[in-house]
């Protein structure tokens, strides 16, 4: 998008108060529905900030923000006989997804390529459409994050409309978009002189050395191949429990499955769709009880070569951001980054 | 279409699943409209013989009278349910199954004279069973589902993978990992939208075994959370401790 | 922005019903608002059965003028079975179509050989009927056709009102067979599975096109005995199946390796399968 | 001779399985059997090896009907055991899940299993025809009630959030105060059940006999408290086995439960009203005062078929109730730590149908090592027969179809949950 030059060049850097954030949000709740994190039990969610604080200082969120763009339970429409309605609930009003980490962005630009493409699809695109990205970078990191790796992090780049950058007692905010510029001139935020960047460079630079976990992806795609009968996918069949989990909470996995839903008189419903996982034995099941990957460690192969082999070709990128979920919520501590450790002999 | 005639008949069992029937009040007249409930003896006095198109048999068999019973259901009714745990595992009763049978029924009457118990199992190890509704007591959502789907004519849709889908689906905290709790969610079939789990509870493993369950596996991380090999033993053994896969998690110790 | 619902079934009337086999219908349909349709052998749809669900189900029809189309279904499901109550002028949901077709242009210049096995003779019938047609109007597009084609018991064979024309047109041969023959049935033709009848064909390897689809099990075996009598992979092509959701590359479910059945398939060239890590026959 | 029967195979419209057997020459009782042939699931047996952590959701599936009441009697009785007290936001959030189920069994009772009996029809789908709104209101109180034990429960049968201290999540207080406004709604509904329970014509038949019920010097006895009766017993719980003990009368399944030097006794509604009719709320004793004004029914009462008022007199209250606790409720996060100990631990409990005991023997490891249990029906099986002797002379004089009616009337007032006695009934009257 051409930006108007004095936009580009005036408004860019901007600060908040950490004790005006409150306000700030205020300030957006006037135009937007505004989504952040908050506190789930010992986790966190991304929740509409309705009578909740967002929690800023957050590792990562159970479920990623891709439930907002593309609902766990959706329907696509209603029908009475042969009669069909498209439902479709989008915002009426925008919606902010605020504070949401570098590695989710690059997921929610995975899902564009998913949901775009020759057949886009409607629900996820008029969402999207609806998203104001208040981006925030990680200035923390914890055990599992390994963005580095992937480049998504621990700093983005793009795809925000707005960045906020934790200095201590204020955040730095700079805007991306012209979307991004309407909304803090609306909060009436301050600007920033250019000296911030230093700190904020040094409290990046800080985090991506504290980040441990490393997933090397040079020949990653040969490494792949040429281990597709490697032993540790005979220990992850005995390993893995195929709940699925891993998959749920993946920020790019799109899977789906559709189910039409009755009402009682019998002829009209609604189908729905639902999110799917690949771990799971139906995933791949047809009619008649044929199944094409009936062992668990094709389908934990699936997963993993997803991710790191097949996306590429599919949507010109990898499709891991190294958000680090699928290794917080498995149970086994299964590690998508120590199998390619393995399997590269280290 | 005339109404399809619906039979509820009643093995060992504490009625949950019955009454999760009138507990449908929002469908139940609706029910009744499309249904003929032709027996049903826990909620009306007229109740008319076989045959019957659906008959949902709720409670394990616990002695031979019930085998008779349920041979009778059987022969009387196109389609047989499971309705709920016990009918589909022996479910709690089953608990009783890895003790002397003696011992147990000595702990509770003097006079055994009178009693003639067997070990407690599901229905299908006596009669073959068309559809198996899970769950203790069943989820009235999947018991509406399947009602819809067989007046259709069709298989219903019956979540058959772990619980922890559900779980992830509601976006509940792990209960496993974060409060280590010895969670049965990732062998236990889904479909209750993981209840237990959204309300801070591991689950009890209530639906038995799931599609696909690693219990060797999950019998190995319980240990790992410190339990024994007596707990570990407790939480297969509860509700279809009957079942080849929960018996996998006993013997993987 | 105004975004077209990918997956909004249109309504289709039943125009006719035609039994092919105790399980399996074929059905001719037409949209009842929707104007355009085109499609090519091989492509399939989306067809939807309003509380039921919705099933892939190949277009077994060549493309025609009149905008009716056919879909030959072999009832074994929820949305399958439910298909087999329906009458003339009943209307279901439709959508599609989708996915690669058949290499039609590759096959000019070429012989044509066709192996079905069972219900997949369905998305081989535009091809057989586009080459017929073309000779019919003698364009002389295509070489020789080959049709090898099994099915459980001669009561199972698919088309069976198509077959006197399909013989009786020129250069074309088809080789039937069957699993069993129950006691007290005519059959004049061969018994074994399909790969039995290889002895019997006279392709090429080098001017012959293969089209295959049937079971997994035996498009495995038709392989096999292809690549072993000198086919080369890239002049076999398979049609698959997979679990579809969608049909327009959004759920997922369809996916070998890299490739979603649905819009990359579910024709493949058989070299192209060979790439990839995940085995598929 | 004249012999007459009285059999009724499977009684229709109780919890639970059991049969009546009658027979009567020459105007005499010869034989008269309540048997419960509902198998016995040996629940005393097989908890006995189990950890004390997996007591409340074991025992809960001793009945589908009151689980919540055996939960709370197992988690109180562990609690004593291991020397816990739990905090008041804990017993309040009890009181409400014993509260909530008293209103969906109390419904479920009046609408659903006796008032068919009264009205002349088979069940309560035959009567909504006739009685639409009656039906309505019927299924709207009793949704109610399910709806409050999912909110505090999670689950409505079998719920699953109670555990010894605590609970492992709170209701949403949005939730509980949207309840709150339907309790508010109920409280007419609660009320056209007690008048509709009064205006049941019910036999005038009255058969003094002990009764029995917890109190507590706080409230309305729900949850806790000593077990009093009519005949002067007040004991605390640890010391119900010295005063109620059970004998098995063959041929009957059942075990019969009496007080020590004294016979059978009836727990229940009827009782509870009449020992504790003092601590109902305003609106329960205005209703109460209500039917004696329309139809001169004084408590105490010793006729067994006012338990149908009395459940609905209780149903005003429980309504009350609730609307009081959730306006008391603060709800705080209250964490859950306590030390296992060897022990012995006992409690009582008001479940719907009257008076519950739960003891256990516990281990240093939590390990059961013996348990007891005896549930409402299970007391009162014993005064069923009782009742049945004094009442079927005055049926002798009616065709065998209409005396058996009236028969399983006099055991379907109670309410009877034969899976929870796990002991019990095939009824027969022999004339000869
Ligand atoms: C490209 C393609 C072309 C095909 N062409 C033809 C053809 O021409 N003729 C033909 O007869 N068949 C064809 N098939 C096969 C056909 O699609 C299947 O037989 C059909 O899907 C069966 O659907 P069903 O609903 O009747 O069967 P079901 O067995 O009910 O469903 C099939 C599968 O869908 C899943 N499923 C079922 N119900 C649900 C539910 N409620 N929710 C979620 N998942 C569910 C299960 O995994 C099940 O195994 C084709 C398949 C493909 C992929
Ligand atoms: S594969 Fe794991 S680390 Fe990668 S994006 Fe998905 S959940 Fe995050
Ligand atoms: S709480 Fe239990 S069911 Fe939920 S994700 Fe964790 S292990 Fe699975
Ligand atoms: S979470 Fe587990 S124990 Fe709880 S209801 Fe579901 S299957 Fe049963």
């Amino acid at each position: 998008m051409a930006m108007p030059r004095a936009f580009a060049e005036a408004q860019r850097l901007l600060r908040l108060d950490k004790s005006r954030l409150d306000d700030f949000v205020e300030a957006l709740k006037k135009v937007a529905d505004v989504y952040g994190p908050v506190r789930k039990g010992v986790q966190h969610s991304f929740q509409l900030l309705e009578d909740k604080r967002p929690e800023l200082d957050y590792h990562t969120t159970i479920l990623p923000p891709k439930k907002l763009l593309h609902e766990p339970f959706e329907k696509l429409f209603s029908f009475e006989e042969d009669r069909v309605e498209v439902v479709q609930s989008v915002p009426k009003r925008p919606q902010v997804l605020l504070g949401i980490h570098p590695c989710d962005v690059h997921a929610i630009e995975i899902l564009d390529q998913v949901y775009g493409g020759e057949y886009e699809d409607p629900y996820y695109q008029k969402r999207r459409e609806q998203t104001v990205i208040i981006a925030l970078n990680c200035t923390t990191v914890h055990d599992n994050c390994f963005c580095s790796s992937l480049g998504t992090g621990p700093e983005l780049k793009s795809g925000y409309d707005l960045l906020m950058t934790d200095l201590g007692d204020q955040f730095l905010v700079e805007v991306g978009t012209p979307r991004g510029a309407e909304l803090v001139a609306e909060a009436g935020l301050e600007p920033a002189p250019r000296v911030t960047l230093v700190d904020k460079e040094r409290r990046l630079s800080e985090a991506r050395n504290r980040l441990r976990k490393r997933l090397l992806t040079q020949d990653l795609d040969q490494l792949l191949k040429d281990n597709f009968r490697h032993p540790v996918w005979e220990e992850l069949r005995h390993e893995c429990l195929a709940c699925g989990s891993c998959t749920m909470v993946c920020p790019t996995c799109f899977c789906y499955n559709t189910v039409d839903v009755l009402n009682l008189d019998l002829k009209s419903g609604w189908r729905e769709r639902v999110w799917d996982s690949c771990l799971l034995l139906d995933y791949a099941q047809v009619a008649q009880g044929m199944n094409f990957r009936k062992d668990r460690d094709a389908r934990i192969k699936h997963r993993v070569y997803h991710k790191l082999v097949y996306y590429e070709p599919q949507f010109g990128t990898l499709g891991c951001v190294g958000c680090g979920r699928c290794i917080d919520t498995c149970i086994k501590g299964i590690d998508i980054t120590e199998i390619i450790r393995e399997l590269r002999g280290e | 279409m005339t109404q399809p005639k619906i039979a509820i008949f009643k093995l060992s069992s504490c009625a949950g699943c019955q009454l999760e029937v009138l507990n449908l009040e929002p469908y139940l007249l609706q029910l009744a409209g499309v249904l003929d409930i032709s027996y049903f003896v826990m909620a009306k006095r007229d109740n008319a013989p076989g045959p019957y198109d659906i008959g949902f048999v709720e409670g394990a068999v616990t002695c031979g009278e019930e085998i008779a019973k349920l041979k009778r259901a059987r022969k009387d009714c196109k389609v047989l349910v499971a309705l709920g745990s016990c009918a589909c595992y022996g479910g709690i009763p089953s608990m009783k199954n890895w003790e002397p049978q003696r011992e147990v029924e000595k702990r509770v009457y003097e006079d055994l004279s009178a009693i003639e118990s067997t070990k407690a199992f599901g229905i299908d190890q006596y009669v073959p069973v068309d559809a198996y509704l899970k769950g203790c007591p069943v989820s009235k959502e999947e018991l509406v589902n399947f009602i819809k789907s067989t007046l259709l004519g069709m298989r219903p849709y019956l979540r058959p993978h772990s619980v922890c889908v559900e779980c992830k689906l509601g976006e509940n905290v792990c209960v496993f990992l974060s409060h280590r709790e010895p969670c049965m969610g990732p062998v236990t079939t889904a479909g209750c939208g993981a209840l237990c789990p959204a309300r801070g509870k591991a689950c009890d493993g209530c639906r038995g075994p799931a599609n696909d369950p690693n219990p060797v596996s999950l019998a190995e991380a319980f240990k790992e959370l410190g339990l024994h090999r007596p707990d570990i033993i407790r939480r297969f053994r509860k509700y279809a401790g009957a079942t080849l896969e929960f018996e996998k998690g006993v013997e993987a110790l | 922005m105004t975004l077209i619902n990918p997956y909004k079934p249109e309504p289709a009337v039943i125009q006719a019903i035609r039994s092919e086999t105790p399980d399996t219908t074929t059905y001719t349909m037409k949209f009842r608002d929707l104007q355009e349709f085109s499609f090519e052998p091989g492509q399939f749809n989306m067809i939807t059965l309003f509380g039921y669900g919705e099933a892939p189900i190949s277009i077994s029809s060549a493309p025609s003028e009149d905008g009716t189309f056919e879909h030959t279904v072999r009832h074994v499901g929820n949305v399958t079975n439910a298909m087999a109550g329906l009458r003339e002028g009943d209307t279901l949901g439709v959508r599609g179509a989708y996915g690669t077709g058949w290499p039609m242009s590759q096959l000019e210049g070429q012989d044509v050989l066709i192996i079905a096995g069972g219900i997949g003779l369905a998305p081989l019938r535009p091809v057989i009927q586009a080459v017929i047609g073309d000779r019919r109007k003698g364009n002389g597009r295509y070489g020789s056709m080959e049709i090898l084609y099994g099915a459980r018991t001669p009561a199972d064979c698919l088309f069976k009102d198509d077959y006197e024309e399909w013989r009786s047109a020129e250069g074309v041969n088809l080789l039937l067979t069957v699993d069993a023959v129950p006691q007290g049935m005519d059959w004049e033709h061969n018994v074994g599975v399909v790969t039995a009848l290889f002895d019997q064909m006279k392709s090429r390897p080098a001017d012959t096109i293969v089209l295959t689809c049937g079971p997994e099990v035996m498009m495995k075996f038709v392989v096999r005995g292809l690549l072993e009598r000198g086919f080369s992979p890239d002049r076999l092509y398979l049609s698959l199946e997979r679990r579809m959701s969608c049909g327009v590359k959004k759920c997922g479910n369809c996916q070998i390796g890299s490739k979603f059945v649905c819009k990359d398939g579910p024709v493949f060239a058989y070299a192209e399968l060979m790439t990839l890590s995940e085995e598929v026959l | 001779m004249t012999e007459k029967r009285i059999h009724v195979d499977y009684m229709a419209r109780v919890e639970g399985e059991a049969s009546l057997n009658v027979r009567v020459v020459d105007g005499e009782i010869k034989e008269l059997v309540l048997d419960v042939f509902e198998p016995p699931r040996f629940f005393q047996g097989f908890l006995v090896g189990r950890s004390y952590e997996e007591v409340p959701e074991i025992v809960s599936r001793i009945c589908g009907i009151c689980p919540v009441s055996h939960q709370l009697a197992a988690i109180q009785a562990i609690e004593d055991a291991f020397g816990i007290e739990p905090s008041e936001q804990t017993k309040d959030l009890r009181r409400l899940l014993a509260l909530s189920q008293w209103i969906q069994s109390h419904t479920l009772h009046v609408y659903f299993l006796a008032a068919p009996d009264f009205l002349g029809y088979e069940s309560v789908l035959a009567m909504a025809e006739d009685y639409g709104p009656v039906v309505e209101r019927a299924l709207k109180l009793k949704r109610l009630g399910n709806d409050l034990t999912a909110l505090i429960g999670g689950r409505e049968v079998h719920p699953v959030t109670a555990v010894i201290k605590g609970f492992t999540s709170l209701p949403d207080e949005g939730e509980l105060l949207a309840i709150r406004e339907r309790l508010e709604e109920a409280r007419k509904d609660a009320q056209a059940t007690v008048t509709l329970a009064a205006s049941l014509e019910v036999p005038d038949f009255e058969r003094p006999c002990e009764h029995i019920a917890v109190r507590s010097s706080e409230e309305y006895a729900i949850y806790d408290g000593r077990v009093v009766s009519t005949e002067g017993l007040d004991i605390a719980a640890w010391d119900y086995r010295n005063h109620i003990r059970e004998r098995h009368v063959p041929p009957a399944h059942a075990l019969h439960s009496y007080v020590v030097g004294r016979g059978s006794f009836l727990v229940g509604p009827l009782a509870r009203v009449n020992l504790n009719r003092e601590q109902l709320s305003d609106n329960a004793k205005a209703a109460l005062e209500k039917v004696r004004k329309a139809k001169g029914v004084e408590f105490p009462s010793f006729n067994p078929f006012h338990g149908a008022i009395a459940r609905a007199v209780e149903l005003v209250h429980a309504v009350d109730e609730c609307i009081k606790i959730i306006d008391r409720l603060e709800l705080v996060e209250e964490p859950i730590s306590y030390q296992i100990k060897a022990g012995e631990g006992f409690a009582v409990t008001e479940a719907p149908r009257g008076l519950l005991y739960h003891s256990y023997r516990i281990n240093d490891q939590g390990i059961i090592e013996e348990a007891d249990i005896v549930s409402p029906t299970a007391h009162n099986v014993y005064n069923m027969e009782e009742d049945l002797r004094a009442f079927i002379p005055t049926v002798l004089d009616l065709p065998d179809d209409e005396a058996t009616l009236k028969c399983e009337t006099v055991i379907r007032n109670y309410d009877p949950c034969f899976s929870c006695s796990a002991h019990f009934l095939k009824m027969r009257i022999e004339r000869e």
